[in-house]
C-alpha cells in the first residue's frame, strides 16, 4: 500500500479544492447575478477543459507550463521554480480541469437566493461581504457542498493530466490514481484491487459523513 | 536523503527491469525508481524537462529525436530487441501458433470474435503486430475485429479477458511474472516484423546512481535477465 | 430649505420603470405618512426607491441631514449606507435564521449578549415571546409579519418603511401593534411611511395620508382634511367616499349657491368661481344629520334634503342608507347608528330627510392641482 | 480529421445524457424529496466512480462487463451480444461514470422548488407527473442543463474509461477523444491539433448556445 | 345525518402538530364560514388540512357527498382528488407562468382556447384586464393576490378555501372583489371557508364566524350572534369587543337582576342562576344608549348608567367615548357619531348618561361548553 500516494492525492485534493473554492464562489457568483451578453459563452469557456481528453490537455498544460511558455516563465520568475513535475504544477492543472465542477454548482445555487432576501440584507446594513457570509453562503450551503465534493472527489481520480504534468515522481506527484494505474499495468492486481479498496472506503465514509452533515445542518429549502 | 533517480521505461520492460532494479540494489546500495509508461509520453517529457535521469524507450527513434534536441548525453545504447507472441488465455490455445495459420482457421471459419493488439499508430509492439498479421496476410480479414489497447500492457489485458480470443503482445510479459501462469503463448518469428530497437539514454544532468544503473543495464548479470525475460540481446550497441 | 425639512425625510422623484412614477413629499421626524393607493399604484416601488433598491429613477432623496440620491450630481448611496428600516411586502425574513438571530443580524451595536437581550425584547414587543428559536418557515404568515417589524426596529433605522406591516395579523395584534408603533413615534423621532390599504389603520396612525394613484401622488393632507376635503372626485373615491355629485355654482342675490338638482345648496367656504361653472362637490359623512321622526333638530334648516329610502344595510351597529332623492336624481349613502336606524323608522321605501350642513359641502375647484410639497 | 470518431462521440455523448437524464431527474428528485438516515452514503454512493482513475475504473468495468461477470452475462442472454468492446459498453461505462454528474445538480435544483408552489400544484389538480413537468421541470431547468451540460462534455473528453471498455474500434467505439489521444502519442502534433481546435470550437459553441438559450428562457430567481 | 350535511363540508379534526387542534364543524353548500382567530391560532393548518396537504391528523373530512379524509378507516384521499380552490397565505403562484398561465394550468376542462377564454373572463373579474401576460415577479403584491384568487376559482371547485385573500389588496378593490364573491356564492353552490382578520369583512361575508383560539373552535355563530352573545369574556376579547364586566346573579323580588358594582340592573333573558352566582356579562355597542342632553329619548329609563368622561377619540364620522361609571368602577366604552357627540358636548371631563337595554344584555353563562355544531 502506497500511503505517500494516498497523502499526496489528499494534499492534491484539497489544495485543489481551497484554492477553488473562493474561485468558485465569486466566478459562479458573478455569473449568477449577472445578465450580459455572451454569459453562455463565459460558461462555455469554463466548460471547455473538459471536452479534451486529460492527457491531451495535460500535453498541452505541459506546454504551457514550460520555461518557454509564459505561464510557465511568470511562475519561474515568482518562485524560482518550473511548474512542470512539481507539486504547483499538478495543483494549478487539477484546478484548471475542475472548474466547471466548482463554479456550475455554485453558480445554481446563487441563482436561486431569492432577490428579496439580499435586499432585506443590505437594509439590515449588512455589506456586501456579511451579505455573503451571513446570508448567501448559508442559503448556498448545499450548491457549494457539492461543487467542493465533486471537485475533492475528481481530483483524487484524475489521472491523466496529472501524470501528464506531474510525470508521476514518487512522493511528489504520484498520485494514488497513479500508483493504483500502476499497479493495473502491472498487473498487480491484487495491490491494486487493495488500494482501489482502501480509496473506495475511505472515500466513501469521508463523502457520506460531508453529505450527511451537510444535509443534516438546517435544510433550508426542503420540507 | 539519498540519491534516488526517477528511471523512464517502457511499459513493455516492467517486469525485467524491476527484477534487475532489485539486483542492482542488492549489489551496489543504491537505489533507483523506476516509472514505467509509454514511450512516446516519457518522450515529450523528457523534452519538457522532466526530471528522469535516464530513458529506457521501447522505440529507438525517440531516444535519437531527444538526442538531436539536446536533452540526453549522448545518442545512448541498444540495449534489448522485443520478441512479440500471440497469446490466449491459458487452456484456450485453439489459436496459438506463432506461424499464426490456427488464427488464420478461426478466422475463415468466421469464429474469432475479438482480437487484441496495442495500437499501431503508436505503440511500438503495436507496429510490429500488424506488420506480422500483414505478413501472414491476415491484416484485412482481422482488422475488423481488432481491438486497440493504448500501450502494450492494456492489449495483454484484452488478450486475457475472456471477450477476446487473443491478441499479440510483447514476449516480456508473458515470460515472467502474474501473466506467465494466466496465459498460453507462441513466439512470432522475428522475421515476421522489423526488430523492435530498443534504445536507452541518459538524460543530460544524469546523477551518479543513474549513471552506475546504466552501466549495471550493460553488465552481464542484467543482460542475462533481459535474456531470460525473452528479449534479444544486441551485439552491437 | 428650513432646518426643519433637513431632518426629515425629503423625496421629489421620477421614474418610468416598472411604473411612471412622480412623488414630491416631505415627512418630518416623527411624522408618520401613509401611502394610500390602489394595488399596483407604486406604493411598494416608491418604498424600494427610498431604501436604495430600485435604481431606475431620477430625483433626490434626502434623510436625517444626509443626502441619501441626487441622480443631478451622480450621487446614490448604497442600501447599507441609508439606515432604513424596512418592512418587505413579503416579509424577506432570512430563511436559515431563527426569529431572534434575524434580529440580531439587523444590529450593528453592542455585543452579543446585549443584542440578544435588545432582540428579545423587541419580540417581546411584537408579542412573540417563547418563539425566538423558530426558524420562519415554522412560523404563521401573521407570525413571520411581526418578526419583520421587530427586524426593521432592529436597525435603529434613520427612517422606518412599512409596506403593510400589520396585513397579516388579527384585529387584536394589529390593535396592539398600532399601539406600539404610535409610542414608538414618541421614543425615536425619525420619519415613518406606512403602506396600508387599510383607511381606518391610515387615520388611526397616520399625520398625513398620501394618495397615491398610478404612481402619481393626487393629495398629502392630513386624515381629517383629506376626508373633508379631498382634492378630486378620484381622491375621494379612492379613499371610499360614496357622496360625490356634479353641481354648479350659481349665485341668487344673496350670495353664491351651490346648484344640485332643482336644489340650491348654502355653501360656507365660497369659491369666488364665475355662476354657471360646472363642478364636483362632496360632503362628508359627518356632515349629513339625519331629521328625526317628529322632533326637529339642530341645524335641520340647513339644506334639507328630501328622499325615499332604497337600501338599508346593516352591520353590526352601523347601518348604511342609500336615500334617493327625486330633486336630484341622484342618491346620498349615508351612516346611522342601528338603533338611530330602528328609531325613526328606516326601511326601504320609507320616506326621509337630511340636512346637508353648509359646513361640510366641499365643491372641488376643477382647475386644482395637488400642490406638491 | 476523423469525423467518424466526432460522429461517435456526439453519439456515445447523446446516448450518456438522454441514459442520464431520467435517472438524473428520478433519482435526484427522490434525493431532494426524502430525507431518511444514510442519505449522505446514498449520495456518496453515486460519487465512487470519480475517485478511481478512469483507467482502473475501466478495466474493473471491463471485468464485470466481461461474459463470465453477472452483468455481462444478463447483457448476452438478453441481447446475443457482449458489453465489452461494444457501443452499448462504453455507452454503460460513460453512465455510471457520470452518474454523479446527472444526479447532484438535478438533486440541488429540486431542493429549491418551494414547497408551497408544489403545493399550490396539487391544490389546482396536477398529478404527481403534470406537477413535475409543468411546475417543478421548468423551475429546475437551469439546474438540468447544468447536469446535461456536464454530463455531455465529461462524456466527449472521457477517455480512460471507454478506452479500456471500448478497445478503441474504429467506427464502433474509438471516440475523438481516443483519435486525438492516438495523433498526440503518434506525434502528430498537427492533426492532434487541429481535432481538439475544431471540438473545442464546436464545443464552445454548442454549450454557449444552450446556456445562453437556457438562461435567456425565464431567468426564474435571477433578477 | 341529513341529505344537508351530506353535501357540505363536514369536519372533525385533532392533530397535535404543528399546534394542538380539535375542531369540528360543518359548513352547508353555499354557505361561507369566516374563520377569524389570532395569529397563529392554527387557521392555516385547517385549510391545509382540508386540501390534504397537513397530514399527521386524525379524524374525518367529508365533501360534496365524498370521505375525503378518514383515519379510522385508513382512508385518505390525495389533493388533487379534493378538488379544493385555495388560496396560499403567500399565493404561492407558479413563479414561471404568467398569470393567465397561473390560471389555465388549474382548469382540466375545455380546449386550450376555451380555456384561455375562461382564464382571461376571470381575471377581468378580479381586475386584473391587460396584465394577463405578467410574471408573478412582475405583479405587485395586491395583482398577485388576485391572481391567487382567480387561480383557486379556476378549478371549478367543490370547496373554496381562502386564507386571508384580500389581505393586500385596496379598499376598493376588496369591496369590488367582497361583491364578486357575494355573486359567486350565488353561482355556485359550493361551501366557503374564509380566513380573516377583517372583522368586518368577515360580517360583511360571512353566513358563520368560527372564532378559533389556539387550535380550539371556542365558537361558531352567526355574525349577530356572535357580536351579540359572545360565548365567553375570550370570544367577546378575540372579537375586539370591549363591554365585558363581572357581575352577579341577585334576585331583589321583581325578579332575576344582575348586580353591577351597585346597579342592578334589569335583563330580558334571565339565566335561571342561582342568586349569588358570579358571572360575566356583555353589552353590544347598539344596546348602549347615550341620553341626549335636555330631551329624554326612547328607552332611557332602562337601566341608566351615569359617569364622567375620560377619553373621546374621533376617527372620521365615529368618535369613540371612554366612560367611567362611579358607581361601578368599570368603564364602558361607547361609540357615537362625532356629530352627536359634538352636539351631546362630550368631552372628556364632561358628564354624561347612558342606557343599557335590556334586550342587549348578554350574561354568559359560566359552564357555557359551546356545543360543536
Ligand atoms: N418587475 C416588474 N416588471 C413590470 N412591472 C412591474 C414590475 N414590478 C412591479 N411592476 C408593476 O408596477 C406597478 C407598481 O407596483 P408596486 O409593487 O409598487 O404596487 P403597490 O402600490 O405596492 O401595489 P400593492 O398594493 O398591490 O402591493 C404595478 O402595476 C406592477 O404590476
Ligand atoms: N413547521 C412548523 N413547525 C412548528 N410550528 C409551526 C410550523 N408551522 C406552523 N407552526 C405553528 O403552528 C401555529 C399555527 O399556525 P398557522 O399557520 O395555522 O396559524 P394561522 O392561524 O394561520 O396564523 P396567521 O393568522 O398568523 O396566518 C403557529 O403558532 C405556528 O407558529
Ligand atoms: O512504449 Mo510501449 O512499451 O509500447 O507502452
Ligand atoms: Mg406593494
Ligand atoms: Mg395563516
Amino acid at each position: 500500500m502506497d500511503w505517500t500516494a494516498f497523502r499526496l492525492s489528499v494534499e492534491l485534493a484539497a489544495w485543489t479544492t481551497a484554492i477553488l473554492l473562493p474561485i468558485g464562489l465569486l466566478v459562479g457568483r458573478w455569473l449568477a447575478y449577472h445578465r450580459f451578453r455572451g454569459r453562455g459563452f463565459v460558461e462555455a469557456l469554463i466548460a471547455l477543459p473538459l471536452v479534451l481528453p486529460p492527457t491531451v490537455l495535460g500535453y498541452y498544460l505541459l506546454v504551457s507550463f514550460s520555461r518557454d511558455a509564459p505561464i510557465g516563465q511568470l511562475w519561474l520568475a515568482f518562485t524560482g521554480d518550473g511548474l512542470n513535475f512539481s507539486f504547483a504544477g499538478i495543483v494549478l492543472a487539477s484546478v484548471i480541469f475542475n472548474l466547471p465542477f466548482a463554479i456550475q454548482p455554485v453558480q445554481r445555487a446563487f441563482e436561486t437566493v431569492p432577490a428579496h432576501v439580499r435586499e432585506a440584507a443590505w437594509c439590515c446594513g449588512l455589506s456586501t461581504s456579511r451579505t455573503l457570509t451571513r446570508i448567501e453562503l448559508p442559503l448556498i450551503w448545499p450548491g457549494l457542498i457539492s461543487a467542493m465534493v465533486l471537485t475533492f472527489v475528481h481530483t483524487i481520480g484524475e489521472f491523466g493530466v496529472v501524470l501528464m504534468v506531474g510525470g508521476a515522481i514518487d512522493g511528489e506527484t504520484k498520485t494514488v490514481a497513479i500508483a493504483i494505474y500502476d499497479r493495473v499495468q502491472a498487473f498487480d492486481d491484487e495491490a491494486a484491487g487493495a488500494m482501489s479498496l482502501v480509496l473506495l472506503i475511505a472515500s466513501f465514509i469521508a463523502i457520506g459523513l460531508v453529505y450527511g452533515l451537510a444535509g443534516r445542518a438546517r435544510g433550508v429549502g426542503v420540507r | 536523503q539519498q540519491d534516488r533517480p526517477v528511471i523512464a521505461a517502457a511499459s513493455d520492460l516492467q517486469f525485467a527491469l524491476s527484477e534487475i532494479a532489485e539486483q542492482f540494489e542488492a549489489e551496489t546500495g543504491r537505489s533507483v525508481r523506476l516509472n514505467f509508461g509509454s514511450s512516446g509520453n516519457f518522450r515529450r517529457q523528457i523534452a519538457q524537462g522532466a526530471p528522469y535521469e535516464l530513458y529506457l524507450s521501447a522505440d529507438e527513434t525517440y531516444v535519437h529525436a531527444l538526442h538531436e534536441e539536446g536533452h540526453l548525453e549522448d545518442g545512448g545504447i541498444l540495449y534489448a530487441i522485443g520478441r512479440i507472441v500471440i497469446v490466449a488465455p491459458r487452456g484456450e490455445d485453439r489459436i496459438v501458433d506463432g506461424s499464426l495459420v490456427r488464427l488464420r482457421s478461426a478466422l475463415d471459419d468466421r469464429t474469432l470474435r475479438r482480437f487484441a493488439i496495442a495500437n499501431p499508430d503508436h505503440a511500438p509492439y503495436g507496429v510490429a503486430a500488424r506488420q506480422a498479421l500483414q505478413a501472414a496476410g491476415q491484416w484485412e480479414l482481422i482488422e475488423p475485429r481488432l481491438v486497440y489497447g493504448e500501450n502494450v500492457s492494456q492489449a495483454a489485458r484484452y488478450a486475457l479477458s475472456g471477450d477476446t480470443d487473443g491478441g499479440i503482445i510483447a514476449y516480456s510479459l508473458v515470460r515472467g511474472g502474474p501473466l506467465a501462469e494466466r496465459a498460453t503463448y507462441a513466439l512470432i518469428p522475428e522475421s515476421a516484423h522489423d526488430p523492435l530497437r530498443q534504445r536507452m539514454a541518459l538524460v543530460a544532468d544524469a546523477g551518479e546512481t543513474a549513471r552506475a544503473f546504466y552501466d549495471y543495464l550493460q553488465q552481464e548479470a542484467a543482460r542475462a535477465v533481459l535474456a531470460d525475460f525473452g528479449f534479444e540481446l544486441p551485439d552491437t550497441p | 430649505m428650513s432646518a426643519d425639512r433637513e431632518y426629515g425625510l425629503s423625496i421629489e422623484l421620477k421614474a418610468q420603470r416598472p411604473i411612471p412614477l412622480a412623488v414630491d413629499f416631505h415627512v418630518k421626524p416623527g411624522e408618520l405618512l401613509a401611502l394610500v393607493g390602489p394595488s399596483g399604484s407604486g406604493k411598494t416601488t416608491i418604498l424600494r426607491t427610498i431604501a436604495g433598491l430600485q435604481r431606475r429613477v431620477v430625483g433626490r432623496i434626502s434623510c436625517a441631514g444626509r443626502v441619501w440620491l441626487d441622480t443631478a450630481r451622480g450621487l446614490r448611496l448604497s442600501p447599507q449606507a441609508r439606515r432604513v428600516g424596512m418592512v418587505f411586502q413579503d416579509y424577506a425574513l432570512f430563511p436559515h435564521c431563527n426569529a431572534l438571530e434575524n434580529l440580531m443580524l439587523a444590529m450593528d451595536r453592542g455585543s452579543p449578549s446585549e443584542r440578544a437581550t435588545m432582540a428579545r425584547a423587541l419580540l417581546a414587543r411584537v408579542r412573540l415571546e417563547g418563539l425566538e428559536r423558530r426558524l420562519p418557515g415554522e412560523l404563521s404568515g401573521g407570525q413571520q409579519q411581526r418578526v419583520a417589524v421587530a427586524r426593521a426596529l432592529a436597525r435603529e433605522p434613520d427612517i422606518l418603511l412599512l409596506d403593510e406591516p400589520f396585513s397579516a395579523v388579527d384585529m387584536m395584534t394589529r390593535q396592539r401593534l398600532q399601539r406600539e408603533l404610535a409610542a414608538l413615534r414618541r421614543d425615536i423621532r425619525i420619519p415613518i411611511l406606512f403602506v396600508t390599504h387599510d383607511l381606518t389603520e391610515a387615520t388611526a396612525l397616520a399625520d398625513r395620508i398620501c394618495v397615491l394613484h398610478e404612481g402619481h401622488a393626487l393629495q398629502t393632507d392630513e386624515p381629517e382634511a383629506l376626508f373633508r376635503r379631498p382634492a378630486s372626485p378620484q381622491v375621494a373615491r379612492l379613499l371610499g367616499r360614496p357622496n360625490v355629485f356634479q353641481g354648479m355654482i350659481v349665485n341668487n342675490g344673496q350670495g353664491e349657491r351651490l346648484r344640485w338638482g332643482s336644489l340650491e345648496l348654502e355653501i360656507r367656504d365660497t369659491t369666488g368661481l364665475p355662476p354657471g361653472t360646472p363642478v364636483h362637490w362632496y360632503v362628508p359623512d359627518s356632515d349629513i344629520v339625519l331629521h328625526r321622526r317628529e322632533r326637529p333638530s339642530r341645524g335641520e334648516r340647513e339644506n334639507p334634503v328630501n328622499g325615499v329610502i332604497e337600501e338599508c344595510l346593516t352591520l353590526g351597529a352601523q347601518t348604511y342608507v342609500t336615500l334617493h332623492c327625486s330633486e336630484t336624481a341622484d342618491s346620498l349613502q349615508i351612516n346611522v347608528s342601528t338603533h338611530a336606524a330602528a328609531r325613526n323608522g328606516l326601511t326601504p321605501g320609507a320616506e326621509a330627510s337630511v340636512s346637508l350642513l353648509s359646513d361640510g359641502i366641499h365643491v372641488m375647484v376643477p382647475e386644482t392641482v395637488q400642490e406638491p410639497r
